[in-house]
């Protein structure tokens, strides 16, 4: 059955700082163990081809991919609902696909186009899904940080008993804003969830060149961390799940997930200069979240390695169609340089490039 | 009836508190002190701690938060103590605040107004006397507004809380204290002043004025001696620095022909300079005299009086150089 | 000879290091990484780790750092992988760096260049897109560069590097990759080129064209397209934003009685604006035409290729606008 | 004899953070204590006098006094010398009198003359004494703390063996610019101290109201950190001692100094309003610095109680004259509106605030 109780311990224990971490004993279903390969499977897929698009010059600017992370967004949604907030950086692709995005919004942005999830006019780095409390996608490394403890105290102030995990990397864990927000989070016991996705490198420059701890989960010092396997979506999901609760009663909590992105930092960097291959093949060998998941579902016999297989060749399906069908979707409207600088332009006029040609009465 | 632009922003603020719960204040000492110079008096007493919240001294953090907590919907008053230190919380109001609406193609909506002292007080210093309209009024997705009196002071500042955007507002310290008549319905809880348009504050046929903030009463201030010459000034309080109210400002130039422009800011790339390339690109068949521009002096403030005042406009230069747009005087180009 | 501008920027760090201990680097990836525009490849092997510093994506703090070094005595280069980053510090950049030598009267003068590519590269959208040309320059302390050919980048990162005092200097990605012709004396290690004079690129006679970095190019562009049309075109290679060479300009606009100005960044309070402000200043009896200005559209920059391109100046909008002050086409007012 | 060496307990012990504190014994001179008594006696006239000039309208602006704090400045200057470098806030006026300054040179500043420190231009926030190694002066919280750390890079980088003490208050102790330049002079064991003046109060803000942890020599985390009595100028001097050694082998330092401020925190304060009458007047009479010195060399006899009070009138006669000579001196010249603006000034053009009127051609 679908739904039968499976318990699984996680890979590694949690570390806890200020705080006793939760149970290795991880509960889960069948299903939810093929709906985390299918998903992860997808967004996988979808990086991949995001890859190429780049190089068929389809994709534009900076793009940064998420292959290697993708546990740490699946076990998240696994452990909260669509009403608790998430932000984060701009390699969020697959972060918005799982707060419930689809292929072809995320394709069609990422190729500037007007069915694109913020009608083309926001690239790779600013996806949003307001729906379902995905506040983007940015570009500025540390700013979503505060931006995320922010929502939280939204939370609080409405009394909404909902949580914000707002999520940055190793590299924006040394900014300093990180450490105000935390301290105002802490003194106003905000519902938030910093969650570190530890990749190990912040573009080209290993965790220890960049911070003199790198124990990120102890970032905040007087604020309880817990250090998790993030390539371990069970894990991720066991660590969101206590967390979500943690912080409704007692304010933040940092969760240091480590990771691995297997590109580059993003486009322009092949990302094998300042690690080896060896590193890289070392990681997808031993540590990959989709294949952990696929030895679990056989070793437990809850699907065959071909019904698997399946599920991947349908999930390249799916990521086709999705770009096939984005290519077919019109640009944006001229008309659309001028709408959403403001949402009340108040019928002032604003200006193109040369003013006395092109100009707009802001709506 | 009198009221002082403290006042005014004061019973603004609280109006607007209890119109609506999503309102809130925070900052550096807006709660327990009563806020550094005041504005926010009595505030945490009638809504408490959950709406008027002391800050700790970390700009960064939380404007940050602010612009968070806006996203979600609330609609966040963010405090600088002084708008100097915004200069820590820029990228936050630029970049967070100012380009979400945009980038998320209407999504994601930042009802924000961040406010406090803005440009020179008195002998404070080069750190802390500095004017960011034209900085913040040069970025699209920010309304900057910056009032003079205390009518400007209640009805832009209610007019910036309720307004969905984010709103950059612009007071200055040495009005804080002054007191302007105000009317029935100034005082009227629904009161506001529409963002974008310039008020003309003295009407006059032989030369246009622009100014905004503690530069409105100067120029004010000026007219008058002009007149004493025989010099009909108009003089326009620009109250919104963006959108810039081109429309007023041009149908005045084209009327009196003449221009001089009034700011305490650094002159280059400043508001005056906007305006004169305004009128130069819609009017200039108009313009029957150079633009004359006056601002503060092209150098950090200096803390000695006698070079302070050297610094920042005095009346006499704005008369002296409305003097020479309409002529009735040669210019000197001494040097200091 | 030809070299790049990432050649000319990359010779000029190498050979100013190599002249002056004092002189370091810092900044996030110009290491190991070489650069993450590859603006410093090679530098760490030949100067070693205490030269060429790798620092964590702390733009406040290192800023600060490098301020407090150049107090010190040393000259710093703080490279900001892009200015958009430059906000976080901006702080240091105004309040640390600019204002110190005036508020010390002389005591603690700043030697740092602040380097980085500025404005508009290609799909990096609203918030990777800004130009600060206009913000920096607008405040006195500081001297601001903006290269447009690879002798430029050369002649002025070298006298950057050399100046006593804060510099912001101010790269074009899209730049770094193209190549110019180069002399023999831009090529040795003495060459620099003075600060605050613009240099006239073209020599023209009906209309004054002004640009710098990237739209010097597009404005050269103009004036071949022009010149077919019978208009001959003077362009002005600003080089430097503050101080501005007014003389330089006003002596075009005498000349020519017609003036384009040329930026990619916003255009309220922008660099167009001053320029339009000193020549009605200076020269207004000799201007025969509107000025008239092509600038970033007043929007945060969309992600879109077809919105992008509306958005920065083409090459078409200046021919248009520099044959609109020759009066050979009337202006039209469509709405997008 | 003079020279003696005395043997003092400190009054209560150092408490470290990842370091052994030194030990409670500091040695001391007879003459030293005689000096310690008489410099913080004219630190404390200097601020007083400050503080009725201001109210007679001869000091305008902000105005930030720093009587009840004199032991930080005195007992670190006792302990390192004018080779090793300090920056500070705008509470800087003793700072400066610590490194050398006169009180001419700081009344005249005070007031706007051309004698000042600053010539006049700087006023009571900027400072500063470049000859031995007075940095400012600085009006921005937190700011001077990256700047201190690049002073100290500085002394690494020039090899010159000395040090740089970073001073900032309890409300400075939040701001993320600290912790950044805190990881870097981690990073690069810059020989740099932190000096939290700890006096409770950031403005009216009580130190828990705006730090969930306000263990500030702990806020580095992983960097040790030592607290001191900030009132004790002996606790003080031997901790600066202990700190100077340390960082020039093994990278930064914290020291939070617990000390007090009798005054508001600027002149718009009473500094009445957010602490009771009762608070601090029992420091005074329990923790005075000037009062613990004048007790230590009672008891050990090493002067009289009324040459003691010969030293205060002295010093009170030094004050008063430096008034009277300061306020004779003349304003700046107007033309130093536009020195100093550059270092080299290119020959171009700056402005008054009328264009046409007043312009100079920049040195
Ligand atoms: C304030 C700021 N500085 C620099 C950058 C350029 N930048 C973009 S991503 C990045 C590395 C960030 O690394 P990390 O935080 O570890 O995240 P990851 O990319 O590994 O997910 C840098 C330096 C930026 N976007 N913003
Ligand atoms: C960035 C910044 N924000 C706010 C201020 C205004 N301000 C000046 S001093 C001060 C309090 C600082 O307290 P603390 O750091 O404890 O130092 P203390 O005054 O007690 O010596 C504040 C809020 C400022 N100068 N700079
Ligand atoms: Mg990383
Ligand atoms: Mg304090």
């Amino acid at each position: 059955d679908d739904q039968t109780l499976l318990t699984i311990e996680t890979s590694v224990p949690f570390t806890g700082h200020n705080i006793d971490p939760p149970s290795r004993s991880v509960e889960t279903t069948p299903k939810e163990l093929l709906t985390f390969f299918h998903d992860m499977s997808l967004m996988r897929r979808m990086e991949i081809a995001a890859d190429s698009l780049y190089k068929a010059k389809l994709i534009r600017g900076f793009c940064h991919l998420y292959d290697g992370q993708e546990a740490v967004s699946i076990g998240m949604e696994a452990a909260i609902t669509k009403r608790d907030a998430i932000i984060t950086a701009y390699r969020d692709h697959c972060i918005f696909l799982g707060r419930g995005g689809t292929l072809l919004e995320a394709f069609a942005e990422l190729m500037g186009r007007r069915a694109g999830c913020s009608k083309g006019k926001g690239g790779s780095m600013h996806f949003y899904r307001k729906e379902t409390n995905f506040y983007g996608g940015h570009g500025i490394v540390g700013a979503q940080v505060p931006l995320g403890c922010g929502i939280a105290f939204g939370q609080k102030y409405c009394k909404d008993e909902t949580v914000t995990f707002t999520m940055y990397g190793d590299g924006a864990a040394n900014q300093g804003q990180l450490f105000e927000a935390l301290n105002m989070s802490a003194l106003w016991d905000l519902p938030v969830i910093l969650v570190c996705e530890n990749n190990h490198y912040g573009m080209g420059t290993a965790e220890w060149r960049a911070a003199k701890s790198p124990a990120y989960y102890k970032r905040g010092d007087y604020v309880p961390g817990l250090k998790v396997d993030g390539m371990d979506v069970l894990a991720v999901k066991q660590a969101c799940k206590f967390a979500k609760e943690h912080v409704l009663q007692n304010g933040p909590m940092i969760l240091e997930m480590d990771t691995y992105r297997y590109h580059g930092h993003s486009m322009s960097d092949p990302g094998s200069t300042y690690r080896t291959r060896d590193e890289i093949s070392g990681v997808r060998q031993e540590r990959d979240p989709i294949e952990r998941v696929r030895k679990l579902i056989l070793s437990h016999e809850l699907s065959t390695a071909s019904e698997l297989k399946d599920i991947e060749k349908e999930v390249r399906k799916e990521v086709d169609d999705a770009i096939a069908q984005a290519k077919e979707t019109p640009m944006p409207d001229p008309s659309e340089l001028f709408t959403n600088v403001y949402v009340k332009g108040l019928g002032v006029e604003a200006f193109g490039a040369d003013r006395k040609e092109l100009k707009s009465v802001l709506p | 009836k009198e009221m002082t632009v403290r006042d005014a922003l004061n019973t603004a603020l609280d109006e607007e508190m209890s119109a609506d719960p999503k309102v809130f204040l925070m900052g550096e000492e807006v709660g327990e002190y009563q806020g550094a110079y005041k504005i926010s008096k009595g505030l945490l007493d009638k809504y408490g701690p959950e709406r008027v919240i002391d800050t700790p001294i970390t700009e960064a953090g939380f404007t940050g938060i602010g612009v968070g907590a806006a996203y979600y919907g609330l609609r966040p008053i963010v405090e600088f103590m002084t708008f100097n230190f915004s200069m820590q919380a820029i990228d936050h109001i630029i970049n967070s605040a100012a380009k979400s609406n945009y980038m998320s193609a209407g999504q994601i909506s930042v009802p924000i107004v961040f406010r406090g002292p803005n440009g020179a007080a008195a002998g404070v210093g080069a750190q802390h006397s500095q004017c960011y309209a034209a900085w913040y009024a040069s970025c699209p997705g920010l309304k900057v507004l910056s009032p003079y009196s205390s009518e400007d002071a209640r009805g832009l500042l209610k007019a910036a809380i309720r307004d969905p955007d984010p709103v950059v507002f612009l007071e200055n310290e040495i009005l804080y204290g002054e007191s302007f008549p105000v009317s029935a319905e100034v005082l009227d809880s629904s009161f506001s002043i529409p963002i974008g348009k310039a008020k003309i504050e003295r009407g006059g046929k032989d030369v246009t004025i622009t100014a905004f903030s503690k530069m409105v009463g100067y120029s004010l201030q000026a007219a008058e001696i002009l007149a004493k010459d025989g010099i009909s000034a108009e003089v326009i309080n620009l109250r919104s620095i963006r959108p810039l109210d081109r429309a007023t400002i041009n149908a005045s130039v084209r009327k009196t022909n003449r221009l001089v422009t009034v700011e305490e800011g650094f002159p280059q790339h400043g508001v005056g300079a906007e305006i004169c390339a305004s009128v130069v690109e819609e009017s200039f068949e108009y313009l029957d005299a150079p633009v004359e521009r006056i601002a503060g002096a092209d150098v950090p403030m200096p803390y000695a009086p006698n070079l302070e005042r050297l610094a920042v406009p005095q009346v006499e230069d704005i008369v002296r150089a409305a003097k020479r747009a309409c002529y009735r005087l040669v210019p000197k180009s001494a040097a200091a």
